[in-house]
């Protein structure tokens, strides 16, 4: 079996989601990173778009901001955020990579404060960005996120960007476009998806070297398992190969 | 249509068309050269107690130069637009320019980091903070630019980021379905970075617009920095190209290297060591006042920033960056 | 005095409202022909829009259409109707010039439909087009048109463009933008503006040829009259030359 | 936030953004050569009772080649958007295409004239009228582009333009301003004509745009008419330059002159004596059959077209008219 580290096999793991011919909004580290390893391998349409104004970009290496001039480096269209962003509207786009400080039983994500006094935070993060209006938006949001009781919380401090809100029919109920929500986690020690009706987080598949309970242990509110918990194929050569050498051989991602 | 939730964030500014279309009312629409230099132009354009906005994305595009010089003429009491603000607000944050954000995106450098200088500034309880996102303040700035009071859209619905906005949700008279409204956002004042101006304000935008075409025109006043002068006579070969239209622009300065050290596209990339610098420094406030001084309060100017940190050497560096000249003179 | 005709004066009277400087949204024939010749005298810095997108073109001839690659010759942009628009609702347009099938007392304007029945008319024109966006956005409409007692009537059979609407404060009241509204009506016997109360229409000016009396007998209501009725001022000999040399040479809107 | 006034209009399509959302779940976003002849386009896309939109203004950038092919193929029943339709209307018009329009403006050819054969078919009582504004048809696009059911405005107030369109006044949230809102419009199906574009339907458009940025985003299914087609890696070289992106559009045509006799700026000026005949042979019923057969129904394609007009012959005069050549020639 190949050595890949933590950030290699969530790569890996998060590309094998995104099918040929479909529409990604990523941001800048793993998202991209996922998104370029899943064109190199099995989705050669898959279409990149940044938040930004970027579309469908021959990358040249990994971008460093969301907007910054490799995010259309020979793209279709050099666009703007309003058309990114209304084409994520309109229903156009079906997949988004996220991530966040904390995350809830209910794929919530937050990414604004730590702390109760919102006025006098204990700690101020950058806050949305583009993030809620992906997940508001494209159909299918993906988290890739370390495992960790710390991030994986009973409740988040503030609810930046929805996964299923309270669960059962909240999100739709809100007014969030049907269709859309929270699709699977990706970390380090496996797969989350969200059961159908209570929209709880839930296994669905464990990383080679841990098992449920190791996830279960680095979460910090009760996980679903479910009934036929899947063993996560790891990279194959072929993709840590290309992960390497063609997508980040820099390796500002997969770190050094 | 009844509005079914309201949040608890104030807005900043006032976003009833009818007092902007005043102001628009008496905007000189003459043609006529609006060239001036940044500092004039922050002295008479920027003052204390404005709501302020800049153009680009995070640190690309971004009207560096405006922003030391609003830190160095010593702006207070601002409003900001929190709009994905990455190294633009770590330095407005460093000269406690404001104290009212809108927020989407602030305080990070995106894949570079946090700023500790931008975070203690709004842990500190002494910055007013309205919460929204990318596409929220974009839409904001689309509503003013058509001269309505808001925009509905379907984001920010069933969380804590609606609840700390200034947005409203209501019923859709023709659907039923529950909509956000978002109200409109005139700044008082804008800066955008620009490839190429003439001296009227006609300017040219290459690459991704991000929402500085909506920004513009919401904008009271706009200053625009440009890498360089163009002639009215190419602006009107190619009206195309085209960005941004003389009458929405009351300065145009012309500052090479205005975005650095974020990156200009087509122009020169990122300085990511010294952007490295930047947050390196923050972690000890006396090497960080030191640097401060060095880079901003004792630099007369963009130019002598620029000297300071290679000169024509290393931004001829960065162009080779950014057009990707650098692999093939290594490979050559 | 200089030999002109109707056209003719007309198109110099309306000239003359455009002060240096202002804004003005354009359609093309006599509208087209009054701004040209107000650049070409005492206008030079007059900026013409056309709601399809040409901003302040350098017009090598009459334009035939608003949309038509006259309007963006040389122009300092070719942009978009939305954004023209969107311009012109946030109050940067000055001036705007109209006509129709028919105006009222108030300057409400028809160019929809004759006849009682909406769904069969007698008479189908083309519609708003841009007039109503025009009229309810820019700060001053003047109308130019023929005066004729089957135009100007008591009560047009469709509004398709606001004028005043029923008058006093119906305007407003109505929720279009405060200090917009019908500014003068310009014709071949004179000018009318409204009585700022009422805001009925009122003769100010008499052509040259006619009286007060000549416009009334050609006018389906009854016209208000200035205090002071002036006389119009003729064309110019300079004004005609301009008008005949420079703006429409070919005569597509003076005639021949 | 009440809605304060209803107006008569009947709204020809469904603003409801999640059935949007549900047709363009299912688009494909593949980039695959979408290159057809623009018989097959039409016959693929357009169909009996749809609702057409088509580029362009007036008769400037019309896709006049689709427009016959159209009424060639003989659709019915259908709706059309009737944003400044000049040429394109009568031509839609005189194959009694449509018997639902959404009109901002119809039946007239602005300078040059009214076409009887449209008004007559718009006079007999067969045809279905909502009565809109230019900006209100570009404002219901924006809203389905947007992916929101409405978009608010402060025009037809006031107006029986209103009454008769399918609009709604509501009292503003913010402002209690009184509110125009203009519901999305989704066409089923529209044709823009573009100067450049790739097999996949990266498109270019030179000078204005007019409303076809939001039309193009706002259909379900749209044609592509090109002047020309380019390689893919020249869209590339310059994506500023890029107007439509590919995955909006299910077909490209090649198909030279396809706005004659309307103007394609850069390229060639409207055949104003063509449009002169078209305008004077509708006065006799049985001349105008004749018209239409040579022109149309018994005209192969659009080629054939150009060729009984004067051919390339004619083009080039046309282009010298377009560049504005033909003063240089006259006074040289």
């Amino acid at each position: 079996m190949a050595n890949y580290n933590t950030m290699e096999i969530m790569i890996c793991v998060a590309a094998r989601e995104l099918e040929d011919g479909a529409t990604v909004g990523v941001g800048t580290g793993a998202p991209c990173a996922a998104a370029m390893l899943a064109q190199k391998t099995h989705s050669p349409n898959l279409v990149i778009m940044f938040e930004a104004g970027g579309v469908s970009p021959i990358l040249p290496e990994m971008p460093i901001s969301v907007g910054d001039s490799r995010t259309f480096y020979r793209a279709v269209m050099a666009s703007s955020m309003c058309d990114i962003m209304d084409t994520c509207s309109r229903g156009l786009v079906d997949y988004t990579f996220l991530g966040g400080a904390q995350i809830d039983m209910y794929g919530n994500l937050n990414s604004t404060i730590i702390g109760e006094d919102y006025r006098k935070p204990k700690v101020r993060f950058p806050g949305s960005g583009g993030a809620n209006d992906f997940a508001s938006f494209c159909w299918r949001t993906i988290v890739m996120t370390l495992q960790d009781g710390r991030r994986f919380v009973e409740k988040v401090d503030f609810i930046t960007t929805p996964g299923w809100l309270a669960g059962g029919d909240s999100r739709v109920n809100s007014g969030l476009p049907p269709g859309t929500g929270p699709y699977k986690i990706i970390t380090n020690m496996g797969i989350m998806d969200f059961e159908p009706r209570s929209k709880r987080m839930r296994a669905v598949s464990v990383n080679p070297g841990y098992s449920f309970q190791h996830i279960q242990d680095n979460c910090g509110f009760e996980l679903l398992q479910a009934k036929d918990t899947l063993q996560t194929e790891p990279p194959t050569e072929e993709e840590l190969r290309i992960l390497r050498e063609e997508v980040d051989p820099y390796r500002y991602v997969i770190g050094r | 249509m009844r509005v079914l939730d309201q949040s608890k964030g104030r807005l900043f500014t006032d976003p009833d068309p009818d007092k902007a279309r005043d102001f628009f009312r008496s905007k000189s629409r003459k043609m006529e050269s609006k060239v001036m230099n940044l500092s004039d132009a922050i002295a008479k354009y920027v003052h204390d107690g404005d709501y302020l906005a800049v153009g680009g994305f995070g640190a690309n595009r971004t009207p560096i130069a405006a922003c030391h010089e609003i830190v160095r003429q010593g702006r207070k009491g601002m409003a900001f637009a929190g709009k994905t603000a990455t190294h633009d607000f770590q330095i407005l944050a460093a000269g406690e320019v404001f104290d009212r954000v809108d927020v989407a995106y602030i305080v990070g450098l995106e894949a570079r980091g946090l700023s500790p200088c931008a975070r203690k500034y709004m842990e500190s309880g002494r910055v007013e903070v309205c919460e929204w996102t990318n596409y929220g303040l974009a839409g904001r700035f689309r509503a003013a630019s058509m001269g309505v009071p808001y925009i509905p859209a379907r984001n920010i619905l069933g969380t804590d980021t609606f609840i700390r906005s200034g947005a409203k949700i209501v019923e859709c008279p023709f659907t039923g379905k529950l909509l956000t409204l978002l109200p409109a956002l005139y700044p008082d004042v804008a800066v955008i970075h620009v490839h190429e101006a003439d001296v009227y304000g006609n300017a040219r935008i290459k690459g991704i617009m991000v929402m500085d075409g909506e920004l513009s025109k919401a904008a009271k006043h706009l200053i625009l920095t440009t890498e360089r002068l163009i002639s009215n006579d190419e602006i009107r070969r190619d009206p195309t190209s085209t960005s941004i239209p003389y009458y929405l622009v009351d300065a145009v300065c012309e500052v090479r290297y205005a975005a650095y050290p974020g990156t200009m596209a087509y122009e020169y990339f990122s300085d990511e060591e010294h952007l490295q610098e930047w947050l390196n420094v923050q972690k000890n406030q006396g090497e960080f006042r030191e640097f401060l001084n060095h880079n901003i309060y004792d630099c007369p100017d963009h130019y002598e920033y620029i000297r300071r940190h290679g000169g024509t050497e290393k931004m001829n560096q960065l162009r080779q960056k950014e057009l990707l000249l650098h692999k093939e003179i290594s490979h050559g």
